[in-house]
């Protein structure tokens, strides 16, 4: 590979890096999202089932995918910056965050959506629903605790322990919450997958999620260079930037 | 035996001094002065190793101490501007599980004579909400008495202090370094430790 | 292409306001959080160039003669 | 070293002799007020017993979490203790078990006989009882790294349970989850032994997880 | 002065923006809580649901209360207000007022959103966030009373609690009934009415008390 | 002005002094001597009306203050051992406030030029946890510049101070006697506050 990665490593470069990028990434998530969404509703034909209101799936889906691949990364990047005390890292954890939580009440607002008519309820008490509503959680402790602490190098300690604990935790949230939904008999709705996907359905699905992964890539970028610049606001490079500008 | 090199302290946005170099050896004092603000307990929680320096280091008998930890933990005694005495527990039970957190367990006669030597006789039973300002940074002082540590690191030991006690924090010190101790302190009191070396650094 | 008609398109089958519901609130969650972004970016580079605006006067003083 | 952790806790605990009775009492109490706010039907306050009395537990444990470090870095004592030439997991540990005996010992011994008051039958008590054992020292572990990150941040007291309380939910889903399945007869031995499982992780785990926080907190 | 006092105590929320926030969450996280501790049947949570709404609000709304007055007397601000020249309990009342805009109103607007969680009906939903709307202030005055007597003492927080749940109770009951009035199409409205008598007494009355109680603990 | 007699105060099971006479009139200095533990602070306390004394009367233009309470709150200053800053709000907002909550509200400039007088200049719209101690006191002995009171009382108002900071403080005390003002202050350190008249009251 040419990059050489251990340049892209310090923020200014990084900063300059991001900003070539974000463009690159904005543009391709826009033409993803119009690729995915016409073949969502213009190609893939109605659901016998569900009629038209399994179109959701191709927000929903990818909503939920993307909140918990957030943390993953979001928690891979915070420990980087622990473990090798590394600005960069810790910082794109933070950006990262306010992303996750966005995908996480996304999926909760669409499946919501879906649940009232597919249910007849908004919500019920599933393994699946419930463990993404603690995601939800998990992300808003994260950027509870750093918004708390002014010290950015404290800030970014904090939050690597506390979405370290996270992960350790999801596994065990996620399996005992699934065994408590099925230990329960009773009024347990389980999510009805339509039966056979079409192929159609299945390409936009993935479409979605791919501008979705674009997105992100795009504001997180788009976020750590805000993050960045008000953290190095007093360094050189800062103000030749400025002055430049 | 402590070495500082090319400490630099940042606070926020700021640069509060850099570039402190100095050593210590047995025996001698130091003085730290400076104006309000100038750093003075930045640097003596950066000697401790409860802050971390953005540059320079700090060795103790040739090795950093970050890396000695506890080891260096057992020969340093630490007075902040914070006694560290918790409000309802007496004084004579503050004293011992102060020192017996810092790994030296004494038993009761011993922490009794060291409150009276610090002038609280007659307060060692009462909890310390009760005391008074003075009395209380006694308190925290007659850990001094009772510790085996080589380097002391206090921080404005002198405050809410009556004149006797500081007579008696003097003599405290001198004894120390005649025994081959160390002292960093930083005071805005002038405190008259004869017949040491005493080094003196200045802070901007 | 499987609707007849515009009408037909937004009513989505009986199910518009949820489909509907779904995608704005995707929409405009989306859309709020890029002009967040760009909101906390001005008001930062607007404080920048005020803490950096006397550098900034020197280098124009050097460069314009 | 470790025991005088404990030793001064406790003995800090005695001299506020009410401390310790504060802590169960809120328990009685929010236990007490679910017959107020949902009616005094004796089945349906039977199957929400279990869950209830977890709840409350789940609750006062976790509002004593702040005073774990807080005074001790109010004071100047925490520094101090940094500065201890112990390892300073060690110390966590006793200062989590000092709060759990504290905390919820009571709560385990007085549970019985809140369960009494929904109706719950003889086993489901023993189970009750026997989960909380196991689970409550959970509780305050997780809540050692919770109180660490908080430290000395304003509004603590309410942003640790932000942290916390997502963390306790296995403990909770596993606590009643025994009680439950030993009332309709499936035998509680499982989820308790994942109870001691989660125990004995925490055990381990936490500690170096709180000393970490806390040598973050006070830097 | 009156002002003064609810400016800054919304500029210190504010300070620490998470934390009006944070709350909030408590409220949100301790009701999600109980259906994972109580199970997750549909008809089960609706008969609990303003029970539960409730309890939990007492809760987030007494565990804040703490920060009413002990932050100011730590650092000696309240010596200072004493000391000033306005009537006591008019500063009382100031800061009771700030509590509950930071902490009682946020509860009240997201209130239905949980209540559709579980599965309350509409009317259910406004009946609900009307008695809220009525109770939440009388928490923040009554508990003034409780922070004020409670100020310095060790365990605070949970002593706290055991003083000013008891004086809850009324409201509790009050606003749990009129859900469960409304949801049996009895009407809501003399509950309501009598919630809305508890906040004038509760306005008039607290103010005192609490300026009364500090002066006694600052003594 | 103000006029004490027969004052005693008990603390647990104590008497730390009783027979306390003293009044002090426009342009009169009055300090409080006396070892840790002798009172000062108890006395300081029960002048300002915080602690109410056992025995005898603190009287105010000849009325007890206990019977004018708010009046006599607008006639003072306190300055406690505790600052009474809050640690999360700025120097320049603490200061307004804690003026507003006295009954002086002052506006912006003023508050900056009183803590640019202190010298916290570039420290005014830091949150005061970041400050040093010394800085800390300063905030707080800031209130001293902009409050319209007669008598203030001052609780070690030296404390954590630089000489700087200390000469600050005597030519402030200075001006507010020439211009009438009263002062009741305990400290340690030796103050020199020339050309005015000094009452000293030793306890024991
Ligand atoms: C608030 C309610 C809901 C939440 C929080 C939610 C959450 C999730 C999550 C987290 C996933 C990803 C799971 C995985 O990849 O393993 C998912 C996938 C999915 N959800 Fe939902 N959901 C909700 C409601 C619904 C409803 C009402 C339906 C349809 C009736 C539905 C249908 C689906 C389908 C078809 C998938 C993809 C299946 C798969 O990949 O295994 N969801 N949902
Ligand atoms: N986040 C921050 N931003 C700007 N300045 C800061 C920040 N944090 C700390 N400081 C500054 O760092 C300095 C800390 O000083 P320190 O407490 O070490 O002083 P000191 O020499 O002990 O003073 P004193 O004699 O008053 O005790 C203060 O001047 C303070 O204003
Ligand atoms: N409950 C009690 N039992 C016994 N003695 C008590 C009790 N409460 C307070 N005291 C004593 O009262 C005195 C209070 O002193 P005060 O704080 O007024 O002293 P001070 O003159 O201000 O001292 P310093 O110079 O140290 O500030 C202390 O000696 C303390 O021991
Ligand atoms: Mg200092
Ligand atoms: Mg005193």
């Amino acid at each position: 590979m040419a990059i050489n990665w251990f340049k892209y490593s310090s923020p200014a470069s990084f900063y300059s890096l991001a900003g070539k990028m974000t463009p690159l990434f904005s543009i391709t998530a826009f033409a993803l999202f119009v690729a995915g969404l016409y073949i969502g509703f213009f190609v893939a034909p109605t659901d016998f089932q569900q009629s038209e209101a399994y179109r959701i799936i191709f927000i929903h889906v990818p909503a939920a995918w993307m909140s918990m691949f957030l943390y993953l990364i979001m928690a891979s990047w915070a420990a980087i910056g622990l473990a090798f005390n590394t600005r960069l890292s810790s910082m794109i954890a933070t950006a990262i965050a306010p992303t996750g939580a966005m995908f996480t009440f996304l999926a909760l607002w669409t499946g919501a959506l879906w649940g009232k008519p597919m249910w007849g309820t908004w919500w019920v008490w599933d393994a699946r629903l419930t463990s993404e509503l603690i995601l939800l959680f998990l992300y808003i402790g994260f950027m509870a605790l750093q918004a708390a602490i002014d010290d950015p190098r404290r800030a970014d300690k904090a939050g690597a322990v506390i979405a370290l604990v996270g992960v350790v935790n999801i596994p065990i949230i996620y399996f005992s919450v699934k065994w408590w939904n099925t230990l329960h008999q009773g009024a347990t709705v389980s999510l009805t997958q339509s039966p056979k996907m079409a192929a159609t359905m299945l390409t936009s699905m993935l479409i979605m999620g791919l501008a979705c992964w674009m997105y992100s890539i795009a504001v997180v970028l788009m976020r750590t260079r805000t993050i960045i610049l008000e953290r190095e606001r007093h360094t050189m490079w800062v103000s030749e930037l400025q002055g430049t500008a | 035996m402590l070495k500082v090199s090319d400490l630099e302290c940042m606070r926020g946005e700021r640069s509060l001094f850099k570039d402190i170099n100095f050593s210590l050896e047995a025996g001698e004092l130091m003085q730290v002065n400076g104006p309000n603000g100038s750093g003075k307990t930045s640097l003596l929680r950066m000697l401790c190793g409860l802050a971390i320096p953005v540059h320079g280091e700090i060795r103790w008998c040739g090795n950093a101490i970050r890396s000695l930890d506890e080891e260096y933990h057992n020969a340093i005694t630490y007075l902040g501007h914070l006694n560290g005495t918790k409000d309802n527990l007496t004084a004579i039970e503050n004293l011992r599980i102060s020192s017996a957190l810092a790994g030296n367990e004494i038993d009761e006669s011993e922490g009794y004579m060291a409150l009276r030597h610090m002038g609280l006789g007659g307060c060692e039973i009462l909890p310390v909400k009760v005391l008074s300002q003075g009395q209380r940074r006694r308190v925290a002082l007659a850990r001094l008495l009772v510790c085996r540590t080589v380097l002391w690191i206090l921080d404005e030991p002198l405050v809410a202090l009556d004149s006797a006690a500081v007579k008696l924090v003097q003599s405290l010190l001198v004894q120390h370094l005649d025994q081959g101790g160390m002292v960093v302190m930083a005071t805005h009191q002038d405190i008259n430790v004869a017949a040491v070396i005493t080094k003196r650094l200045q802070l901007a | 292409m499987s609707w007849a008609s515009w009408s037909d398109f937004f009513a989505m089958g009986g199910y518009g306001f949820y489909v509907w519901g779904s995608y704005l609130v995707s929409f405009f969650c989306m859309a709020g959080e890029i002009a967040l972004a760009f909101n906390r970016k001005r008001t930062l580079l607007r404080q920048l160039s005020l803490i950096h605006k006397p550098i900034q006067k020197e280098q124009n003083n050097e460069t314009t003669p | 070293m470790f025991l005088w952790v404990i030793q001064r806790d406790l003995l800090l605990a005695m001299r506020q002799r009410a401390d310790v009775l504060t802590t169960l009492f809120f328990f009685i109490i929010v236990v007490s007020l679910f017959p107020l706010g949902v009616g005094p039907e004796m089945n349906m306050l039977r199957i929400m017993a279990p869950g209830v009395v977890w709840v409350a537990a789940l609750l006062s444990s976790m509002l004593s979490l702040e005073r774990m470090f807080f005074s001790d870095y109010l004071d100047g004592t925490l520094e101090q203790m940094l500065l201890s030439p112990q390892p300073l997991s060690l110390l966590v540990l006793g200062k989590a078990l000092a709060h759990w005996l504290v905390t919820g010992l009571p709560l385990v011994l007085i549970a019985p006989v809140l369960g009494i008051q929904f109706n719950l039958p003889m086993d489901s008590l023993l189970v009750l009882t026997a989960s909380l054992l196991l689970g409550t020292p959970v509780l305050s572990l997780i809540g050692a790294i919770g109180a660490a990150l908080t430290l000395g941040l304003r509004g603590g007291g309410v942003l640790v349970s932000l942290l916390v309380l997502p963390l306790y939910i296995p403990v909770l889903i596993f606590g009643t989850g025994a009680v439950e399945a030993s009332s309709v007869g499936l035998g509680a031995s499982t989820h308790l032994s994942l109870l001691g499982a989660l125990l004995l992780a925490s055990l381990v785990l936490t500690p170096w997880a709180a000393a970490a926080a806390l040598r973050i907190s006070m830097e």
